[in-house]
């Protein structure tokens, strides 16, 4: 109900949202939970295991209960928080686990047998008939388990991610995060402080107590002006800091636009943040715990905390006739603010006998809450007095175990949080964290003149650790209200369940009989009951369930340890962290400058590592790729073809050493290349296995540029780099990619030299340009390079200029080539053409072979060192147990090859034990006619001749194959010379 | 105690007050004929087959922390038999055959979920490596199926088919792969060990292992010395400072890898998904929750917590590769102690100091691994030999140059 | 013989998004300039007395809008303007990038927040001044970042990404602009 | 994680490529035994505590470096050029 006069909320702006389909009306500045609240709304969701019903717990993000899906379609959002979402105009929310309805769960069936549904009972049962887990048992598990549903639809929002600096961090901003935050930017540092909350002043806001006698709320905004005035200090609302990770790394979840009706177009839905700080303030405040006492999940029971917000800060009462039940002093604050708000107080009961309390109220002192009734909603609750059990009409019970600091991020690096006797409570190590500095209700300070001394001494000493030189702040006049508790954990009562975890339904029992069966671990506790593993990462539970084993292994608290807190501090969606991958944005793409004419020519793109690169080019009247790929391939061998190959990697490399350097790479020599002559090579990883191949062109004394294949162009500049400063910083070597200023073409084909000539100034012939020849040409005041060098087997030539021309280049290629009776071709008829030549790729060179498996062996030189070559030479890496490289054909009546079938004997049964090798690559060959494949067979080159047999029985496909030589095509290699 | 659904059903309903302790916490005795190194999967199972099926009794599992506690309860929970290479293809095999009967043999159930393993690819390339490894997997006499871009669409209607950075080609699945339930395998195995009188004892760190004449005697440790005939390291994530003990340098460095689980959601993945490109995988657990990685963090770490960066390359995997789980919220997020070798397969083999041996390298697929390296292990242990399954996976493979690498991707520990 | 043209500028730019505008910076002569060993302080004069600028230190650039030296990495710097004069083949590997690079002017108020939004460099204006440069990534292109004015920016990425870095950095623009 | 290039200064890890332990600069010779080329290749120390290993600022500015980081806690205490390393 809401309460006149009170709460922080616009009630000039009504705001109509729908829950559950029933429409409702809250105002600006409410979320969820206080608008259902205050139009007399309790049940709000239901328990995971049990599908027991749930009201509100709490006013902050670690709610356990209260959780909705909003939205609908591809916007629907699962397990969102009722107490953080913002209501706006038009919000819509649902229940979740539940069927068919919040009111009416046919799953709460479970709770009628929740004595066989102990922790762990899983392990117990289901094991018979064996079959009956995946076909029965695991679907009811599944289906009945989970909380919100995915809507199967991809995620539309926009989210971003983005990265800040500063020098200081601070997390939280209630009195003690900004009196730091002021300290620290008066100081000149530049400041971050993120607040979770739509609102800064943390605690102040639910609370009545004053600052420089005026309502808190009054203090925080002006703290808030001047703080948002300065140049140096950056506010970040609704952001919640997630994580704390290595050297001075923070993530945090900004919510931008969840909270408004109508987003600007553009607007992510989050952002995710990752923040570089030099140092951090942590005033993150603290976590009120429950009490676990008999049947303390009924809608209704609440933290005493909350109920205190929901009227202070929202207007709104939890209930008509509150209990008040705690342990602590602090308690009596929610007692006290709903009399004078004019809400009934049944009863304040406090579990400490020797405390004296005045209120205008019925007391009960050295008293617990044994017992609730009520279903779906609240309706007495039975106190055990020292003169027996009383029973008390009440619609909400405000209960306070105590308060947990808010520790966690002070723990992601790895430490433990240590016990404190005086608070009973974990706080903070301040050795934990090197620049983080816990101050406030977080470090254990419960007082807000507590809290504001701490924010600023903590302020104090990060702007040390910065060197810089902090001024007076001055603290606002406030209350001297101590904190005192006796520790009351769980209450006994007349065995009914006690709910520690309430999000995943952990009982008292639960953790008692983990430790029974020797779950007595911590670790062990929480695995076996899942205590800690749901929405609120046990944030309400874990020092209760930890006490609990304590209690039942007889083992102190400090000595029970606790479980390790880890990223993120609430969960994070998916998509705020990834967001940049979403669609095509994984990776870079990466286009040729033939790409437009490529993409017009309708040939289809595939990926080559970052790039795209045509498969093939369809002409008219061609129905299938194979119709086109083997008119490419015969345009190649009969009259010249054109090719973008400009995503192969080249480097150029020049200096006094660069002949050296190469011969130290390369396996065969590079010193003894003539100046305007190309070579091919093969390059080895250390371990003596191929890296890649490629070739290189001498172009001066001292001047190389060298070819990578495209996927390993990468790698091999890494490696080269590697060489030159980390193994022989001494040779004076600079290297350069240069992939990116030259597009190259390879014109292939009888007719490639009559096309180069036609394209530029001086005609070259075979006495000046021979096969393996480089050299510089000119294409009219374009300076170009040209290469004779072949991939296809015929007489070919790359030639490369700069690649603003590259698009002008390949229209004129093509153009001529189309003029000679050629065309453009693409990688399948690449692939057909290297294939009918034996040419490897990384197909061949997939990581595990050798230069001996591909036959190169002599091109491992023996007159000098190479990378790789003192580990080709163990063993393993040669004799005939090798797989080497091969030529198949198809014998007989089957004529189907696949790449990935495996190869055994003519007669033997396709077995592991039998198996001999793989087949890497097929074609058809349109110039024999006939399927090829180039493989990897055992022994392979003493066997060339041999029948054997493919088997592929994914496809269902054998076949009997001819080993031969891997040169299918022109083996004496007349063609490239021509 | 035997477990049943009768034995659930006659405790419920006297208030689940005589369930009995799962295992004995004993005192270490002074001597043992086997001390094994870690209480782990795999040292719990080597324990439970060396009592099950060598007959030995007066062995002890000596754990540093708690039972379970290494990588066996800080991993993605995926069991599978896909592998290529000899060695690799049939040890992996023989412990998925094991997997298939773990809950009768242990009387536990540990969830074994075949619900299907299923690698995407993205190119044509790609896929002829697939058919490679399916066909290797068939020639083992394991179950692989090729799926076409329809075929898996059909079974995976969700995945980015049309806008994805790199397009979806299809996919090999391994209908017998799947999950279990991580932190019942080693407590399974624990108490079927404890049940056949193997000492498990928590809470006591080796620090220093007894060498005399280059023969094994014992180990000290934070409880004491204790002497043994035979010392099993079992410390896969720690296993260079435990070889370090023997004076022993292994082929491996350790890394950090990190996984993640997201709040309970229903059913909206029924498979493991592997996806290459993005280095990223996911299925989702019984409890609602998808368990989802990617790769590893790349540097040598023991510090057991993943960095920003990969947190988000992840994230992003899981964007492109089926944006419909944007809207799922990470809840927690973990990493575990890789023992990474330099060909990404394990180590189980005698050392050359007689009495020693070490049981290493799992890299990050040491879970599904768990029944047959302890099964393989006890083999040896006992016999002195070899277990056929495991026989490729000794340590001088690395010098001679017969690797098991499956990946390709040479000598450096962190590219497996 | 063929007469070649070189590409026209990008479509679609100069765009204004919000208080930022990005544009495509039009050809410059780029040549990688790569001293060798110990040839550092004879390469510099050779600059100042062919092209007036000084051997650009790591993370700065010297010279003027026309004629830069850009750092560019390790061991290299980007000289760009004009043509290099041949006698700096004496002291260092030259290698002609003019084509390797696309350069986008990145303007407005709002920049560095735009830029926030990719790459994960302090851009801050007392850390990162006017004339700083920086070798970085920028959604996992590597870029070069020059802070060219007090609100302008210099972003080059390898030409075969130029889309996708157009489209990251309008992306970025949009979004910023809507939560102006 | 962030690491101080000694030429770029103080970066995100996204940056940089890891390669492994900083033996990798000790490459023996090439008739060196089995044995060393063993342990170069494949043996690690594999130290929990402080470190030297090799990253490449790939990113970056292209420089190989060798990091001294303590492998429990991932403090970085030192990024030095792998050239002058080398050299020194």
């Amino acid at each position: 109900m809401r309460v006149e006069d009170k709460g922080l909320i616009d009630r000039a702006i009504t705001v109509p949202f729908s829950f559950d389909g029933q429409r409702y009306c809250g105002h600006a500045g409410d979320t969820l939970a206080s608008a259902l609240l205050a139009n007399g709304v309790r049940l709000m969701g239901r328990s995971f295991k049990y599908h027991r019903p749930r009201g509100v717990l709490t006013a902050g993000s670690e709610e356990p209960n209260a959780l909705v899906t909003t939205g609908q379609g591809a916007t629907a959002t699962p397990n969102v928080r009722a107490t953080t979402q913002e209501i706006f105009v038009g919000l819509k929310a649902e229940s979740q686990n539940r069927w068919p309805s919040l009111n009416l769960d046919l799953m709460g069936i479970n709770d009628a047998f929740s004595q066989f549904l102990s922790a762990g009972f899983y392990y117990k049962t289901f094991m018979w008939p064996k079959s009956f887990w995946e076909r029965v048992y695991e679907p009811i598990i599944r289906r009945s388990a989970g909380l919100g549903a995915l809507s199967g639809l991809p995620d539309t929002s926009k989210y971003d991610q983005a990265t800040a600096h500063c020098d200081l961090l601070v997390i939280g901003a209630g009195p003690a995060g900004l009196i730091a935050a002021l300290t620290a930017a008066r100081a000149g540092a530049d400041v971050i402080l993120a607040n979770e909350d739509s609102r800064m002043g943390g605690r102040l806001l639910a609370e009545t107590e004053p600052l420089d006698g005026e309502p808190a709320h009054i203090w925080v905004e002006r703290m808030v002006a001047e703080l948002a005035a300065m140049d140096n200090v950056r506010l970040m609302h609704r952001t919640t800091v997630t994580g704390v990770y290595d050297t001075g790394t923070y993530g945090a979840l900004e919510r931008v636009s969840g909270h408004l009706a109508d987003p600007q177009t553009g607007a992510p839905l989050e952002t995710f943040w990752q923040i570089a700080a030099k140092q951090c303030v942590l005033a993150a405040g603290a976590i009120e715990r429950p009490v676990a006492f008999p049947m303390n999940d009924r809608p209704g029971v609440m933290m005493a905390s909350g109920v205190r917000a929901y009227l202070n800060r929202w207007g709104v009462a939890a209930g008509q006739k509150v209990v008040v039940f705690g342990n602590n002093s602090d308690a009596h604050r929610t007692a006290m603010d709903l009399t004078a708000a004019g809400v009934e107080v049944a009863a304040l009961i406090d579990s400490r006998a020797d405390v004296a309390v005045t209120g205008d109220f019925p007391i009960y002192t050295g008293a617990q809450v044994v017992d609730t009734k009520g279903r779906k909603s609240l309706g007495e609750i039975h106190v055990q007095t020292s003169s027996g059990v009383e029973k008390i009409e009440a619609d909400c019970l405000a209960m306070s175990g105590g308060w947990n600091p808010t520790l966690h991020l002070s723990c992601h690096l790895g430490g433990r949080p240590v016990w404190n006797d005086k608070i009973h409570a974990f706080v903070p190590d301040p050795n934990n964290c090197a620049g983080l500095h816990v101050a406030g209700a977080a470090a254990g300070v419960f007082d807000t003149k507590g809290a504001l001394k701490s924010g600023v001494s903590r302020a104090k000493e990060a702007l040390k650790a910065l060197g810089l030189k902090a001024c007076a702040v001055a603290l606002p006049v406030t209350g001297d209200d101590e904190y005192a508790l006796t520790p009351l954990w769980a209450v006994k009562g007349n065995g009914g369940r006690a709910w520690l975890d309430f999000a995943n339904d952990v009982t008292l029992k639960d953790v008692e009989l983990a430790a029974r069966e020797n779950m007595g671990s911590v670790e062990h506790m929480k695995r076996y009951t899942t205590q800690g593993m749901a929405p609120d990462q046990g944030k309400n539970s874990n020092v209760g369930a930890l006490v609990a084993l304590a209690d039942a292994t007889g083992r102190g608290i400090a000595e029970t340890g606790t479980t390790t807190f880890r990223p993120p501090y609430v969960p994070v969606s998916i998509a705020a962290m990834g967001s940049s991958g979403a669609g095509k944005g994984f990776l870079p793409e990466r286009l040729t400058t033939s790409h437009a004419a490529t993409v017009a020519l309708n040939a289809p793109m595939i990926e080559a590592g970052l790039w795209y690169r045509p498969s093939y080019f369809p002409r008219n009247g061609e129905k299938t790729w194979r119709q086109s790929c083997d008119r490419e391939v015969n345009m190649v061998r009969e009259t010249v073809g054109v090719c973008d190959v400009s995503t192969l990697g080249k480097i150029d490399v020049q200096g006094p050493d660069a002949a050296r350097f190469l011969d130290f790479i390369y396996t065969n020599m590079r010193s003894t290349l003539k100046v305007g002559r190309v070579r091919y090579g093969l390059m080895l990883r250390e371990d003596g296995f191929v890296m890649d191949d490629g070739t290189c062109a001498r172009l001066g004394a001292t001047h190389y540029v060298v070819t990578t294949t495209t996927a390993a162009a990468g790698q091999v500049m890494r490696h080269m780099e590697f060489v030159l400063q980390a193994l022989h910083p001494e040779w004076d070597v600079r290297i350069t990619s240069v992939t990116e200023q030259w597009a190259q073409f390879a014109v292939a084909g009888p007719k490639a030299r009559a096309l180069i000539n036609a394209v530029v100034n001086t005609p070259i012939d075979n006495e000046n340009f021979p096969f393996m020849g480089c050299g510089p040409v000119e294409i009219g005041a374009i300076a170009a390079r040209l290469f004779r060098i072949s991939f296809s087997g015929e007489h070919a030539y790359e030639i490369a200029v700069p690649s603003r021309f590259g698009a002008s280049m390949f229209d004129a290629l093509l153009a001529l080539a189309e003029g000679m009776g050629g065309g453009a071709y693409g990688m399948e008829s690449l692939n057909v053409l290297r294939i009918e030549k034996g040419f490897i790729t990384h197909a061949e060179i997939h990581g595990r072979v050798t230069a001996f498996d591909i036959g190169m062996e002599r091109m491992v030189s023996a007159k000098k060192d190479c990378i790789g070559k003192a580990a080709s030479m163990r063993a393993g890496l040669n004799g005939p147990v090798r797989e080497q490289l091969v030529g198949l054909k198809p014998v007989g009546a089957g004529k189907m090859l696949l790449a990935g079938a495996h190869l055994f004997g003519k007669e033997a049964e396709a077995v592991r034990d039998n198996d001999q090798g793989g087949i890497t690559s097929v074609c058809f060959s349109p110039s024999m006619g006939i399927p090829l494949g180039l493989a990897l067979l055992q022994n392979g080159r003493e066997r060339h001749g041999e029948v054997i047999r493919m088997v592929d029985h994914l496809r269902s496909v054998e076949t009997f194959c001819e080993v031969c030589d891997p040169v299918f095509f022109d083996p004496e290699g007349g063609r490239v010379r021509g | 105690m035997r477990f049943s659904g009768w034995q659930v059903l006659r405790q419920g309903l006297t208030g689940n007050t005589g369930w009995t302790p799962q295992w004995r916490n004993p005192d270490p005795k002074t001597e043992y004929d086997i001390v094994i190194i870690g209480g782990g999967g795999h040292g719990l199972s080597t324990a439970y087959y060396l009592a099950k099926e060598h007959g030995l009794k007066n062995i002890a599992v000596l754990e540093k922390g708690y039972l379970g506690g290494g990588n066996v309860g800080r991993n993605t929970t995926i069991v599978r038999a896909n592998y290529y290479l000899p060695g690799n293809s049939e040890f992996y095999s023989h412990s998925l055959k094991l997997w298939e009967n773990l809950e009768a043999e242990l009387n536990y159930n540990v969830m074994l979920s075949q619900r299907g393993v299923i690698q995407i690819f993205h190119s044509d390339g790609q896929r002829d490596a697939a058919a490679r490894r399916g066909n290797a997997m068939i020639n083992q006499g394991d179950d692989a199926t090729l799926l076409d871009r329809e075929a898996l669409r059909n079974i995976l209607p969700y995945l980015d088919y049309d806008n994805a950075r790199f397009p979806v080609y299809g996919g090999l699945l391994h209908p017998r792969g799947g999950t279990a339930r991580h932190d019942a395998v080693a407590w399974g195995y624990a108490r079927g060990a404890d049940q056949r009188g193997v000492d498990l004892i928590q809470n006591c760190e080796v620090t220093g292992i007894d060498i005399e004449n280059g023969k094994v005697r014992g180990v000290q440790t934070s409880r004491g010395a204790i002497r043994a005939k035979k010392v099993a390291m079992v410390t896969a994530g720690r296993s260079g400072q435990t070889a370090a003990m023997a004076g022993m340098r292994l082929p491996i460095e350790s890394h950090v890898l990190q996984a993640f689980v997201t709040e309970g959601l229903k059913p909206a993945i029924d498979h493991v998904i592997s996806f290459g490109m993005g280095h990223f995988y996911i299925s989702q657990s019984d409890k609602g929750g998808l368990v989802f990685g990617g790769d590893l963090d790349f540097y040598a770490s023991y510090a057991q917590r993943g960095g920003l960066h990969r947190k988000e390359q992840v994230m992003q995997a899981a964007m492109t590769l089926m944006p419909m789980i944007g809207k799922a919220r990470v809840l927690r997020s973990w990493g575990g102690i890789m023992d990474m070798t330099p060909d990404g397969s394990p180590i189980i083999d005698k050392t050359h100091i007689e009495g020693l041996f070490v049981n290493a390298g799992w890299c990050y697929g040491g879970f599904k691994a768990v029944p047959g390296s302890g099964k393989s292990f006890a083999h040896l242990l006992a016999t002195g030999n070899h277990h056929q399954p495991a026989a490729r996976f000794q340590l001088d493979r690395f010098k001679s140059g017969y690797l098991l690498d499956e990946e390709g991707t040479g000598a450096q520990h962190n590219l497996h | 013989m063929v007469e070649l043209q070189a590409d026209e500028p990008r479509n679609g730019l100069p765009i204004v998004v919000g208080g930022c505008t990005l544009s495509e910076v039009p050809f410059r002569v780029l040549t990688s300039v790569s001293p060798y060993k110990g040839k550092e302080t004879q390469l510099s004069e050779a600059l100042v007395k062919a092209h007036g600028m000084r051997l650009a230190a790591p993370n700065r650039s010297t010279g003027k809008a026309d004629a830069r030296c850009v750092w560019f990495g390790h061991g290299q710097v980007l000289l760009i303007g004009p043509k290099p004069d041949k006698g700096l083949a004496k002291s260092a590997a030259i290698v002609e990038q003019s084509d390797s690079w696309v350069s986008l002017r990145l303007q407005g108020a709002e920049a560095p927040d735009v830029l926030a939004r990719l790459t994960s460099i302090d851009l801050r204006s007392a850390v990162f001044k006017r004339g700083h440069t920086a070798r970085t990534e920028l959604r996992h292109m590597m870029v070069s970042i020059t802070r060219v004015g007090q609100e302008a920016f210099e972003v080059m990425a390898f030409r075969s990404m130029a889309e996708t870095l157009q489209h990251d950095l309008q992306d970025a623009m949009e979004s910023v602009a809507a939560q102006g | 994680m962030r690491i101080k290039c000694p030429l770029c200064g103080e970066r995100d890890r996204r940056e940089f490529y890891y390669q492994g332990d900083a033996i990798a600069l000790q490459r023996p010779d090439a008739d060196a035994p089995a044995a060393d080329w063993d342990d170069y290749l494949h043996n690690r120390d594999n130290i929990a505590g402080v470190t030297r290993d090799l990253w490449h600022h790939e990113t970056g500015c292209g420089a190989w470096l060798v990091v001294t980081r303590n492998t429990n806690t991932h403090e970085i205490l030192a990024a030095a050029l792998a050239s002058d390393e080398v050299s020194a």
